[in-house]
């Protein structure tokens, strides 16, 4: 049991420190959900792939540099170290592209990869539906086969698309079977948001932001080349996504690392006037510190052929929970002036979104206490 | 003893509820974060009208002479139904900061007020609309104007720094009105916990997940009840501190009041917005209001780590 | 609204806080659910019943002074103030006695009010069973019908019984109907534990104490004149203590004010040197605060002919969860003494029985949820 | 980087699982707290056969000159299977204390050790019992002998006041060996905790109530996933603090796994206790020798407080 690097990995961890310091804007960039903000952060993610950090673990032929997973670790802590912009491109390299690696095939890989890598194709995630939140199963949208044109038709609503404002795609799963139950009858589409019969309607969040949409389907056509996997295997297909964004991707430790250190300068700053924010720094720091080294077990654990299973919950679960009282923490060392719009009370908000978005947190304790402890499943309703 | 309202205190609550379920409140409290103050301002108007801005001021001065039960009531009534305006420094505060100075009799009928009182409260809510606003700096009075704009996270706290003016001559009270504040805000997050929680409580009724109405899910029940008990431990306290008010233990009394009322209704508003999942995370629901108020009140007028100072510096000076 | 006490309550005030400072033992006696401890209890009991305070509410040919409510509260205030002993007799006083003044005859009244008040007759409480936790519809022990001798045969087993160790009778439901679904077909009986056929085995507690023994019943006669209420009526009976139980008259606010005062007496011997117990003093002295006015407006409602209702559920888990937390922050200001026994320890480890009695904590929310909220009921499984 | 046992530790941890599990630990725990001491001091020469008190000394020594890491696996395994004695005493603190004393070389061959560090660390465990008894003074070695009887919670903890004998001339780094008692206490408590975990996991699966096994209840099942995450975030922090013992962060580090583990054993012993319902809160259950040890090591060898402490000065000290 080590937690050492090896001389290949610090070299990695050392260019990636100094490039980072180089090229990471001074200031923060405005939010990535307003126009603004948005150019801006598919400026940043152009410069990232031109220096082969946008998607350090992909193949080199889609602007990766075939990193190990040790190192992409490495270079989330280094990327949240360094204060730099929030991924736009998040969506569709940490949910859609390990499905288009494991489901799509080479055309669609070739076709779909570089530029999601480069951020000139930003991917939306249409998963949710009015009456199905967490409940992906009920999906109620439709897809109906069109042999003439060879594709499909489809039909519905989706919601709490994020990044679906301003993004150029969507990935989603829609009902090609009506006759199916719940995880059958499936099958996940790729569409561009901007295809005849899709409308976007930006949703305003607590912040004022619009980092959500609805997105409404009217007779838009999608051809078969489009569809990732096999018709009816969406279910199938779509949780690998979600046990990956459950899991180790979506939320690098490096991220609480930067914020619990931030807490400790806000600390030192505040702290004297504060002191009862105490307990919260110190929980908050051991917490994100937690974290990280757990992520190093489950590192090791891939590395070694394992896979994430139920652990995502647990995780999930974890950071969700430490985010908030990360933040919470924060507007304490705040004291009166804690209301005021901040660095702090915007991560603060987002940090709200963590327990719900991904399956609630409700739903991430009832997989953690059947699939991993065993316990018996509750007894569900008529519905069923 | 009877530590319950009396017929007139509950006629005077029924009359406030029957105003403000019959007024848009919310469409209100949106146009004001928009910087559109005037609905605001005639919901302000009518409820001057029901002497809500003249409760705690003498009727020597043109006021209710009412108790500080009848201002929480009032003040829980603000906070369910989210209406927006600067209310603490108005119709709690000021009345007994400025004491026997004329401009009571003003705030009385109406007339907006503002106070800016660092450092529990540094910034003066809607000064820009305010016909008298205020700073207070080591004890002394002063006007003051709108200065630089500061942006809450509750977008119907329009917050400015004061700029102050000439010194205004009062015989007030400023440690009573800071009680007054701070058990009127006490209030407010009493009623806003009480909101967020009926919404939480209608949503789940009708949502369905899983083939079930979410409410009928077991940590759904659990979170909610704990929102129920803690809140039903609030009003008491409140009420208690109403009635303590003008008493040696008032500091004491309103400070467990406002700890304990911002710990509840900050439950009620993360309870509220997990069980409504993504939907409660949008500014189009109307529970963005409660949310983001909330929040803001836990820490005006007096954190909660100010408040239990106050109250562990009571209990360690009182005889054992 | 108002606190003020009339001029007859302060009077009474006064009388019952000089009683209690001249007759209160200056150290606290040793645990009644000792051998030495229990004598000591029960001569504390006779003395309190010479001067008229074992059952200050009750009528005066039992012993009482036929008290208002509000003077009960008044009285439980200065006695736990005073640091007076814990009630030996309080299952019978606050959980039997309202039941034999609501369904008990004239006979049985006079029979058994009298040596319960006086503590002469100890009573221990005989409702959970082994396999019927929280879950008391679901009881097994029976009572079969006697008509020759004109009484019932009881046999099973019950646990938990509180005090049962030294106590003298006992009271429980039996199944006196086996054909008859969970609630219905219960019987209430009345019995002496040296009766024959009953064995009493004391169960060792976390404390080493035994405040609770498992009660064994083989063919034991209990008369027709020691049925309390109806035969088969014995839920409807039951019910009312239950409600008893968990609501008003169980845990007076004076316990835990008494309580939340020695914490902060504690807080200022230890107080500097432990800091961050600061929360923990203030918010459960907040919490033993918003009990007592709590307590006042139940007072006043029952008073004005109101009813507990489901309103004791919500106090049971609140002064449950409030009796925890004042031991632990009593346990934090001790820092590393906190593991040697003392007051602390011992309150600490009986806290902890609060959120598991009289219906644990998850039951009482279920009924609050329920009940008071309008949440629909959970689907029951099959054994319902 | 290799976060996870070598094949070696896993070896370790099994074998010693195995010892433990075919022992009856938990009628020796029960025979300890009752002063007889026989059946523990047996098991106390089994694992000493094994090992176990010699794992942190150095080799030169006649130890193991094993790792903290191999420690941590052995306290966890001590702490899952209730094992009575004064083990973090002998195995972990004296070792580093004694430095080349050559009473290690005893200790290492399992005469049983103890020693008192106040303020942490007031009494001594088991001194009537101990070969080699010490007490600590302001940085001063000295021999100890029982005075004072102490009674703990945790029955098995059978404490001493110590009475100062002579002084031990001693070249050991008592710093040091705090971190390596703090880090023992930790991986004791995860093991608790873990054990109390699988004793409420196994019981809600056969408990029925309301016609239903409890452990299919959501307030149930979100109450143990709870303890499931926090004792999956405590293990990796008290591995990657056996593996800074020797850095510049060991004391933030150790102390930073002695708050987590602390916290979570805590949260599943309350769990635990709560889910048992009644039959929890018995001596005749085994439960019991978890849920009052739980409580009793969360103060052993330096309170939550004080590592909060030793955490916080880390952070602060340290450039940012």
């Amino acid at each position: 049991m080590d937690l050492e690097l090896t001389p290949e990995e610090l070299k990695f961890q050392a260019e990636a420190r100094e490039w980072l310091a180089a090229n990471v804007p001074a200031e923060p960039l405005p939010s990535m959900d307003t126009a603004e903000g948005w150019v801006l952060h598919q400026e940043w993610e152009a410069k990232l792939t031109e220096a082969k950090y946008s998607v350090v673990s992909w193949p080199k032929e889609y602007h990766g540099r075939e990193a190990s997973l040790i190192e992409w670790v490495i270079f989330e802590e280094e990327y949240y170290r360094a204060g730099a912009p929030g991924r736009v491109s998040q969506n569709g390299i940490f949910l859609l592209a390990p499905i288009i690696f494991d489901h799509g095939t080479k055309e669609q890989q070739d076709r779909f990869l570089p530029t999601m890598a480069s951020g000139e194709r930003v991917w939306a995630q249409c998963w949710s539906e009015p009456e199905a939140g967490s409940d992906l199963a009920s999906l109620r949208s439709t897809a109906t086969r069109d042999d003439e044109r060879g594709g499909w038709i489809l039909n519905g609503q989706k919601t709490w698309s994020s990044r679906a404002s301003f993004a150029h795609w969507g990935f989603g799963l829609f009902r090609s079977d009506p006759e199916a139950q719940r995880h059958a009858g499936l099958t996940y589409f790729l569409f561009p948001l901007d295809a005849e019969g899709i409308t976007v309607r930006p949703i305003e969040q607590l912040d004022g932001e619009v980092g959500f949409a609805e997105v409404f389907f009217e007779d838009v056509f999608v051809p078969d080349a489009d569809v990732l996997g096999a018709p009816g295997a969406g279910w199938h297909v779509a949780m690998s996504t979600a046990g990956n964004e459950r899991g180790l991707s979506l939320r690098s430790p490096g991220r609480f690392c930067a914020a619990a250190d931030r807490l400790v300068e806000l600390w030192k700053q505040n702290g004297e006037l504060h002191p009862e924010a105490e307990r919260g720094v110190v929980d908050t720091w051991i917490g994100a510190q937690a974290y990280r080294l757990y992520t190093w077990g489950t590192v090791t654990r891939l590395a070694g052929g394992g896979d994430m299973g139920a652990a995502g919950s647990v995780n999930k679960v974890f950071w969700s929970e430490l985010d908030v009282a990360l933040h919470e923490t924060g507007l304490d060392l705040l004291g009166a002036e804690a209301e005021i719009e901040s660095r702090w009370t915007d991560g603060y908000i987002f940090s709200l979104s963590g327990p719900i978005y991904a399956g609630t947190n409700e739903i991430q304790r009832n997989i953690v206490a059947e699939r991993i402890l065993g316990l018996p499943r509750e007894a569900k309703g008529a519905g069923k | 003893m009877k530590f319950t309202w009396t017929d007139e205190q509950k006629a005077f609550a029924d009359s406030l509820e029957s105003l403000l379920s019959s007024a848009d409140t919310v469409g209100a409290a949106r146009a004001w974060a928009d910087d559109d103050t005037a609905p605001g301002l005639a919901l302000w108007n009518r409820l001057a009208e029901q002497g809500v801005n003249a409760l705690v001021v003498p009727e020597e001065a043109g006021g209710m002479g009412a108790t500080a039960v009848e201002l929480v009531i009032a003040f829980e009534a603000l906070g369910r139904h989210g209406v927006p305006g600067p209310w603490v420094e108005s119709a709690a505060f000021l009345p007994a900061a400025l004491g026997s100075n004329p401009l009571v009799g003003e705030l009385a009928e109406g007339a907006v007020g503002t106070v800016a009182f660092a450092p529990h409260t540094p910034y003066a809510l809607d000064a820009d609309v305010a016909a008298h606003a205020f700073v207070i700096d080591g004890g002394t009075v002063a006007s003051a104007s709108a200065g630089e704009r500061k942006h809450s996270v509750d977008g119907t706290r329009r917050l400015f720094t004061p700029v102050a003016g000439d010194a205004v001559s009062t015989d007030g009270d400023l440690a009573a009105a800071f009680n007054l504040a701070a058990l009127a805000t006490a209030a407010q997050l009493l009623g806003a916990g009480e909101r967020l929680l009926a919404e939480a409580v209608a949503y789940v009724k009708q949502r369905r997940q899983f083939g079930r109405e979410i409410g009928s899910y077991q940590a759904i029940k659990h979170k909610l009840a704990d929102v129920r008990i803690a809140l039903d431990f609030a009003r008491p306290l409140i009420n208690g501190a109403a009635l303590a008010i003008d008493g040696p233990d008032a500091a004491r009394d309103v400070s467990a009041a406002k700890v304990h009322a911002a710990d509840s209704a900050y439950l009620a508003s993360r309870a509220a917005l997990q069980v409504h999942g993504a939907i409660g995370y949008t500014q189009e629901l109307d529970l963005s209001i409660w949310i983001t108020k909330v929040r803001a009140l836990v820490t005006a007028w007096g954190t909660p780590a100010v408040h239990r100072s106050r109250v562990l510096g009571a209990l360690v000076a009182a005889e054992a």
